[in-house]
């Protein structure tokens, strides 16, 4: 077990270490820079050269990497020069209102969704479960951003039982969260149904069904928990995707998280918080995707951890 | 006594199982713990032992799927590397039979495509203008008719598929067949029509055949020599008569006596047989 | 401290029985509080700057300013050198006084900064030769540093620190109470603020980046205050009788420069004919009925040196007849860029009048930040921005952006240059307006541009906030306005 | 990417069981068919029915409600916020829909297939590659891959469907190679090795073929997605220029006026929904074909 | 080995619950198994009758789909639930297949225990061994304590070395032997008087496969069980069982005691099937095989089944569905020509 968390720490620092390198690329290949954005549309070429110079843009971008790289190490991801302060506090800052967002969301997700796709794959093919699987791919079918706006204007404008937008209070949590875990809820209610109804098949249920139980039983004490794994794998990626991926939503919402840091530090060009975010959005996926692992271990005692994928 | 057609020397196979933790080491299976076998020219040798005793394991290292740790494969002479580095002449010359007749053929593909397959990488085998009729002599061989060619895997019974595998393999004209288990899937009834057929075609194509089994009763029937393994080792190696009579090896005596065990009403078949005749 | 002129001491005995707690929601987050850096000229730092910080003098309007740190100021004769003499008695909100010393790091701050607003002051240098006085000295003169000026907040000395800006200090009507950057500014009143104390109990600004959301959010009262709502929200707005909703004229305008360096685009006959052949009234009465109206200028009527034009009349007939007659190549694409997505409809509909009489353009909406970088590098043949002028002064706007040296739309006449460079270095307005109605001739007639539009600014607030004036550029004041009722 | 684990669950050729008994024919199973039927001809065939150019706008006409009568008949489905016609959108987009999901689904297929039958059926050092590339593409947020190659390339089509491909192979790279993982253990693979058929060739008989059932149960539920993302992308501004109509365009530039016009947004957002839902069961449905009655 | 060959012919333990004295304790009347496939819908077991006495075996053997499974499960009601039967099946002196869903799950487990074929499959690869066992008892009511002592019993009981170890694996830590171990001390943990196992040792090694049919025989002896064994496995059933019951296609083709039917075939099927099997102890000639495939239950041939295969078909054998009778006293054969079976 020990070894199994170090190695996989090991290839999530050489993931970290693809995912640093990447955003350093990628933002970099992206036309226009830091300079461009800052001085804004009266700058004179003479003044670019000049701010260019002074933030180390114009060095030969292997050196610019390597000195990144460097700095990455010593986990010093620089200066936010939009928010004039070093850009893993402003990330870090907007971490919380993320990961309440994502858990939330995840929550709702995990519990309506178990609870639909077991209702639908306790009897495959059944007119509930055709109905389920019918409901679940609408739902992951609906625009998010026409969900959050729609959800807006009937909640906040025409009942004004919920605020509209802003962070902070438990009120201002629900219509974001719901609305980032519609086709989320799809999701896991498409793959606890498919693992449901794939379990159901199994011998041992016909061997606790031997034993005299009833289907409730069968259900509760043989079924859920034995087709929990794909479901599992699958939150544990998705909960990482979301951190990052919920710049619609957070938008929509006015919610002061990563994703719509992210996008709008990639427009000011604020590599600094660029790389930050996207550091710490690939170590949450990493560490999520360990624990999903984990937790699937602790589920199947068959799976030995090292032998993913 | 003819010289033999493959010779097994020393033969190790290891498996290295996940690391359990970081000082624990590896879990360590060693599946073929220095085997010697020799199979020789027109016979069959049995190679039996209960589950795990590393059977398979001696045939996948004999048809180079699995490297071996250490130890050599020779056949006729020549040492015997990995399937794919092999010379041609040999890849054709040593062919197998698998247990499970669902999964040993290509479900995509007919029956006579698979067949044709093997003629695609070895065309001298049967030149490409007279392969239809290759084809229906092969077919013919395993006790097929024509018909059957046009056919997928999923069409045909058990017996019929098995069948199928065994012209695959003949396909090629191998020097030498290993059967894995190659009647332990089929039914009762079809399992003698298989195990007859083996027997007849060894003969008719001058085949050495590797046989693998865990049924005692089947290797009586058909063996000239047995070989037996446990955990990985030869624990005896005699002509089937001797090792029946007079078993020299403990386990080779409690695997007799558990099957003896069975036997239950031995009595009773022995009787009908009789009738029957 | 804014505009008003009324006795303060009123004001505060009014307010302090109303109070109360203002939420605004402005349509740019705040990322940034520092006046100096590369956010400088970011609407949202610039509201936040003015409800914290202190300016040297407030543009009041086209050429009027009002001293609010100074409490006069005189340039020289060739305008190179302002000289300001500061007010008595102001203080920091920690209650150091605001003395020349920090006007001058301040202004070394901008200068050394890595922002937009060093720009503005290439060649200047500063000094205080004694407590309250302070020089600016500018290598060339500089008629509208005036403008310039208006956007420069004072900070305490202590602002080149590190993490200042997390808590700042400043002598502006509010002080910091938390700042979620990007997210919320929380405000209280500066009890020590030279004109005043203002009455609210707090002000918070939001960030509320999506239409919808904001003007929901005002509509329910989680916000009191907002602007630049876009047209189509306006109507909804005024008919809710709890809101009031205005519009005040404002710097913008409306601006599509074409690019004289692109052949097709070169002749100016062409420039003219393409805007003939776009029917800009119905798209405006169309598009924009609350916020625009047809522009006669290059520059806003709220801008000095405005002087109106004749105005450009839909012809397609005769703009199609004065391409033939420029032998223009209809097979030309026009690339069309923009970096604003609410310009999208706007754009559509020019774009399908050009197409009606057989010219092809192509709309590009770029990302800012290669928007930008597109621009300075000429990489469009049409370009469309919605251009104010800073300080109210058309040196900013046609002083800096129409010269030979700045090449900033491949546009080059070397009359217009002189007359520019004339115009930038006299301090008198009366010859400065002159110059500038002979320049805005030029640039109309020769259609450097295309100039559809005036902009102006909206406004809607709920009807328990008191004594809010929307201001023209959009970044409004707060330090008199009283909130109840919520 | 999460969606290949849907069919990871059940992917694994199983042992190639007796064909298990076949589902009767329910009449209402054919409803799927016929609306996605019917969406191809509508884009296939709807442009040449319905004349409309996207570039020409109608400022005066902007915002009418459905039923309205125009300048040029009546706007069936109402306008948008310059006076298109909404119905000739939703047409329209319809073909841009399809050709950018069936782009996107391609191309992704394409490449992740490829990656995952290697990775799965060579292990070892290219194994180790693709793997760790797929790690750090999951762990990368997508929204900045496709705002940098949206500014990197001119805004088009092709931009956004290389912005939806640069993520979207490594669901089909995870399924493939899983799946070729568990062939490459099944005994007909053994047979061929031992006849000596070469890598290539064995990979592209005898495992690749096995791939196509759940590839194409994947692809449906790509397809559907990748429509919905260039919906998103329009809403953050990277999606098609404008004279290129799709739904996602359509439903973007509604949105401010949901609470008044919601016929800009709400009928393409219905074609757009319906199809995904068809597209859904025609998956879901594949998906149970390929992996129960794998034979 | 003729220790245990006696096992067989003990006579029903004296106290047994049987209902009445000569009465079989259970007994399958006209079964009748039918399922959908695809288009059409096959009659898998068709008119199957068959008796369990009380403390005796009844062995059900025959090919790969003759339906052998089908009909214990329809015992207990564990059929796909697309399958409609009809017939009776009299436990104790109430019909099983009309019984009430609860009734029938009282049955299951208590009345009547079952063993599974692949028993890796058939136990829950995430719950320990204890709790799987257990949970009968536990859901019966009894306190977790004595639960525990209980299955630590069972264990025991069923030749498990170590309980106190063994009952907190998993099954896959267990060797095969071992878990088939478990399933019989699963079942019984209800203390049935019956239990069904089905082919409880096909998947398991020869040396294996004898220890657990020695248990099997010890239990019936010991806990007074009756016992429906399942097996394709003519061996194993010549070794335990007293009466048996040969099945072809879904239908009965011969029935009586195992003795007897397995040395005096009156069904040329059950005949070819002894003749097949091969000796350890006396080397003996391959048999000449039965021709063809068994055949399906879905395209059963019309007449006798096994006519395609039978080297005494007529032309009766083609159109006329042989019924089964009593050829002599307890033995039961569907051939038209049982008689000429043995001469
Ligand atoms: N690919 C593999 N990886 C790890 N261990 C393996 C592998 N293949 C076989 N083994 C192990 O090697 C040992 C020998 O296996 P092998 O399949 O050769 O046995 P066998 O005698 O053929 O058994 P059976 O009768 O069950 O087929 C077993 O313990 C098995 O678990
Ligand atoms: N779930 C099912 N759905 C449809 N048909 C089935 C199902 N299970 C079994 N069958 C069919 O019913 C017939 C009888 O099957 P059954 O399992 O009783 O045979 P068996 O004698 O137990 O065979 P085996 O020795 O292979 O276990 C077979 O033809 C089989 O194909
Ligand atoms: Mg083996
Ligand atoms: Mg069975
Ligand atoms: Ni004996």
């Amino acid at each position: 077990m020990s070894y199994f968390v170090i190695k996989r720490l090991a290839i999530g620092l050489l993931t970290i270490w693809g995912v640093v390198t990447a955003v350093f690329v990628v933002v970099r290949l992206a036309p226009g820079d830091q300079a461009t954005v800052a001085l804004g549309p009266d700058a004179t070429p003479a003044e670019l050269e000049a701010l260019r110079s002074s933030l180390g843009l114009d060095r030969p971008l292997p050196l610019q990497y390597l000195s990144y790289l460097g700095d990455v190490v010593r986990l010093d991801f620089g200066e936010s020069y939009r928010f004039g302060r070093p850009a893993m506090d402003q990330v870090i800052e907007r971490f919380p209102a993320t990961v309440q967002l994502t858990l939330a969301a995840t929550a709702m997700a995990i519990v309506f969704g178990l609870i639909l796709g077991v209702v639908a794959g306790k009897k495959p093919g059944s007119a509930l479960d055709r109905a389920v699987s019918t409901v679940a791919l609408g739902l992951q079918a609906l625009p998010p951003f026409w969900v959050g706006i729609m959800f807006i204007l009937i909640f906040a404008l025409q009942l004004q039982v919920l605020p509209s937008a802003g962070g902070g209070s438990l009120a201002n949590l629900v219509l974001p969260a719901v609305t980032l875990s519609i086709p989320f809820t799809a999701l896991v209610a498409r793959m606890t149904r498919s693992g449901v109804a794939e379990t159901m098949s199994e011998a041992f249920v016909l061997t606790a069904r031997s034993k005299g139980l009833t289907e409730t039983q069968v259900l509760t004490g043989h079924v859920v928990k034995n087709s929990l794994i794909p479901v599992v794998t699958v939150v544990g990626l998705q909960v990482g995707t979301l951190l990052g991926g919920a710049v619609i939503i957070e938008t929509v919402f006015a919610w002061p998280g990563l994703g719509s840091l992210l996008v709008g530090a990639v427009g000011n060009r604020d590599y600094a918080v660029v790389q930050a975010a996207t550091v710490l959005i690939g170590l949450c996926v990493i560490v999520l995707n360990l624990a999903a692992d984990i937790v699937n271990a602790k589920l199947d005692p068959r799976i030995r951890l090292e032998a993913r994928r | 006594m003819s010289s033999p057609v493959l010779e097994i020397r020393d033969l190790r196979v290891v498996f290295t199982g996940p690391r359990r933790s970081l000082r624990g080491g590896r879990t360590v299976v060693q599946a073929v713990a220095g085997v010697d076998l020799d199979v020789r020219a027109k016979e069959t040798l049995a190679l039996v032992g209960e589950s795990g005793s590393g059977k398979s394991t001696v045939a996948r290292c004999v048809l180079g799927l699995v490297r071996p740790q250490a130890g050599t494969v020779t056949y006729e002479g020549r040492a015997l590397g990995p399937v794919d580095k092999r010379p041609a002449e040999v890849q054709r010359a040593i062919q197998m039979v698998f247990q499970d007749p669902g999964s040993s053929l290509n479900p995509r593909m007919t029956v006579g495509a698979i067949i044709r397959e093997a003629w695609k990488v070895h065309p001298a085998v049967a030149p490409e203008g007279d392969r239809r009729q290759a084809l229906a002599d092969v077919l013919a061989d395993v006790g097929l008719d024509a018909g059957v060619a046009g056919r997928r895997p999923s069409a045909l019974s058990g017996g019929q598929r098995q069948r199928v595998s065994i012209a695959r393999a003949l396909a090629l004209r191998p020097r030498l067949l290993v059967c894995d288990e190659a009647v332990s899937a089929l039914d009762v009834s079809v399992q003698s029509q298989i195990l007859r057929l083996l027997v007849d075609l060894r003969r008719t194509h001058d085949l050495s055949v590797l046989f693998i089994t865990h049924d005692l009763a089947v290797v009586r029937q058909i063996a000239d020599r047995v070989a037996v393994m446990r955990t990985g080792e030869l624990v005896e190696c005699a002509t089937a008569e001797q090792l029946f009579t007079a078993p020299a090896h403990p386990y080779t005596r409690g695997l007799l006596s558990a099957a003896h065990d069975l036997e239950g009403t031995r009595a009773g078949f022995e009787h009908t047989r009789e009738q029957i005749r | 401290a804014c505009s008003s002129s009324d006795d303060p001491a009123s004001e505060t005995g009014d307010s302090v029985a109303a109070g109360g707690d203002l939420t605004v929601a402005g349509p740019i987050p705040i990322e940034n509080l520092d006046p100096h850096g590369p956010a400088s000229m970011d609407a949202g730092t610039q509201l936040a700057a003015r409800a914290i910080f202190s300016q040297l003098v407030v543009s009041t309007g086209s050429g009027e300013f009002e001293g609010e740190l100074a409490e006069s100021w005189e340039p020289n004769a060739d305008a190179s050198e302002w000289t300001f003499t500061l007010r008595e008695g102001v203080e920091f909100s920690d209650g150091t006084p605001v003395t020349a010393a920090d006007v001058v790091a301040s202004f070394e701050r901008v200068l050394a900064g890595e922002g937009p607003l060093a720009g503005n002051f290439g060649g200047y240098t500063v000094a205080a030769p004694d407590e309250s006085t302070v020089v600016f000295t500018s290598a060339a003169p500089d008629a509208a540093f005036l403008g310039k000026i208006s956007s420069f907040f004072v900070t305490p000395q202590a602002a080149a620190e590190a993490g200042f800006f997390q808590e700042p200090i400043g002598s502006g009507p509010f002080v910091v109470e938390s700042f979620e950057p990007g997210a919320t500014l929380r405000l209280t009143p500066n009890a020590g603020y030279w004109d005043g104390e203002p009455a609210l109990d707090s002000l918070e600004f939001q960030s509320i980046p999506e239409v919808a959301a904001r003007m929901t959010a005002l509509q329910t009262g989680e916000v009191d205050v907002t602007w630049s709502m876009p047209d189509d929200q306006i109507a909804a707005l005024k008919s809710d009788s709890d809101l009031t909703v205005e519009t005040v004229p404002s710097p913008g305008v409306l601006t599509m420069w074409m690019n004289g360096s692109t052949p097709a685009l070169q002749d100016p006959a062409v420039r003219r004919a393409l805007w003939q052949a776009v029917d800009f009234e119905a798209i405006i009465a169309s598009l924009y009925p609350e916020t625009g109206t047809p522009a006669d200028s290059p520059i806003s009527p709220a801008v000095l040196g405005y002087a109106p034009q004749e105005p450009v009349e839909y012809d397609p007939e005769a703009a199609k007849a004065a391409l033939d007659a420029a032998g223009f190549d209809y097979g030309t694409v026009i690339r069309w860029q923009f970096s604003q997505a609410n310009f999208r409809n706007f754009v559509d509909a020019v774009v399908s009048d050009l197409a009606d009489i057989g010219v092809t353009v192509e709309p590009q909406e770029k990302e800012q930040a290669v928007f930008l970088e597109d621009l300075l590098a000429l990489n469009w043949d049409m370009n469309l921005q919605q251009l104010g002028s800073q300080g109210y002064d058309a040196a900013t706007n046609l002083g800096r952006l129409y010269t030979c040296e700045a090449n900033r739309m491949g546009y080059c006449n070397e009359d217009l240059d002189r007359i520019l460079a004339e115009a930038g270095s006299t301090s008198d307005t009366a010859q400065r307006e002159e110059l500038y109605a002979q320049a805005i001739e030029i640039i109309w007639n020769d259609g450097v541009g295309m100039y559809p539009m005036f902009v102006e600014q909206p406004y809607a607030w709920r009807s328990g906030v008191e004594g809010f004036e929307p201001v023209s550029d959009g970044v409004p004041y707060f330090d008199e306005v009283t909130v109840s009722g919520d | 990417m999460t969606q290949s684990d849907i069919l990871l669950t059940e992917a694994a050729p199983g042992p190639a069981a007796p064909p298990g008994p076949r589902r009767r024919r329910r009449p209402l199973s054919a409803i799927p068919y016929v609306i996605i039927g019917i969406y191809v001809l509508a884009a296939a065939i709807g442009p040449f029915l319905i004349d409309y150019d996207p570039v020409a706008t109608e400022v005066t006409e902007r915002l009418l409600p459905p039923g309205s009568a125009t300048g040029s008949g009546t706007a069936w489905l109402g306008t948008d916020a310059v006076g298109r016609d909404v119905l000739a959108q939703v047409v329209y987009g319809a073909r841009t829909s399809f050709i950018i999901g069936i782009s996107v689904v391609a191309l992704c297929g394409l490449i992740g297939v490829a990656l995952g039958a290697i990775a799965g059926y060579s292990g070892g050092l290219s194994d180790a590659v693709i793997s760790r590339t797929v790690d750090i593409l999951m762990a990368f947020p997508g929204i900045l891959l496709a705002i940098v190659i949206a500014g990197l390339l001119e805004r088009g089509m092709n931009v956004v469907i290389i912005a939806l491909s640069v993520g979207g192979w490594v669901g089909f790279a995870r399924l493939s190679r899983s799946i070729t993982m568990s062939t490459r253990e099944r005994d007909w693979v053994d047979a061929a090795r031992i006849m000596g058929l070469s890598k290539s060739a064995t990979l592209t008989r005898h495992i690749v073929p096995f791939l196509t059932g759940s590839v194409v149960a994947l692809a449906t539920i790509e397809l559907a997605s990748a429509v919905l993302s260039e919906a998103a992308l329009s809403f953050l501004g990277l999606g098609l220029p404008p004279h290129i109509v799709s739904w996602g365009q359509a439903i973007a530039g509604g949105r401010e006026h949901l609470g008044t016009a919601w016929w800009i947004t709400v009928f393409p957002g219905i074609a757009l929904t319906v199809l995904v839902i068809c597209i859904g069961l025609v998956g879901d449905r594949l998906t149970r074909r390929f992996t129960r009655q794998r034979d | 080995m003729t220790d245990q060959h006696s096992a067989t012919v003990v006579a029903p333990a004296a106290g047994d619950p049987a209902p009445a004295p000569g009465a079989p304790l259970l007994r399958v009347e006209d079964l009748e198994v039918v399922l959908p496939s695809g288009a059409t819908t096959g009659t898998v077991i068709d008119k199957v009758s068959f008796a369990v006495d009380a403390g005796r075996t009844t062995g059900l053997i025959g090919e790969s789909g003759s339906g052998k499974t089908m009909s214990a499960m329809s015992i207990v009601g564990l059929l796909p639930p697309e399958a409609v039967t009809s017939g009776r099946v009299t436990w104790r002196s109430e019909d099983l297949l009309t019984a009430a869903p609860r009734r029938l799950r009282q049955v299951r487990g208590r009345e009547i225990g079952v063993i599974f074929q692949d028993p890796l499959a058939a136990l829950n690869p995430i719950q320990t061994v204890g709790r799987q066992i257990g949970e009968i008892l536990r859901r019966g009511g009894m306190a977790r304590q004595q639960v525990r002592v209980r299955v630590l019993e069972l264990l025991d009981r069923v030749g498990i070395p170590d309980p106190d170890q063994r009952i907190d694996v998993y099954p896959h830590e267990l060797s095969g032997g071992m878990r088939q171990r478990v399933m019989i001390a699963m079942a019984l943990a209800g203390e049935p008087q019956l239990i069904i196992a089905d082919e409880p040792t096909t998947a398991l090694d020869v040396t294996t496969q004898a220890r657990i049919l020695r248990l099997l025989a010890d239990l019936r002896e010991q806990e007074h069980l009756a016992l429906l064994l399942v097996s394709h496995d003519l061996r194993v059933m010549a070794h335990v069982a007293d009466d048996v019951v040969v099945m072809y296609a879904g239908r009965v083709a011969e029935r009586g005691p195992a003795r007897e039917v397995l040395e005096r075939p009156r069904h040329p099927y059950t005949r070819a099937l002894a003749n097949n099997v091969p000796a350890v102890s006396t080397r003996s000639a391959i048999a000449e095989p039965l021709q063809g495939a068994p055949a399906n239950p879905f395209e059963r041939p019309a007449g006798c089944a096994f006519h395609p295969r039978c080297p005494l078909a007529q032309d009766r054998c083609r159109t006329e569905v042989p019924v089964l009778r009593e050829v002599e006293p307890g033995r039961f054969s569907a051939c038209h020509r049982a008689e000429e079976v043995l001469p």
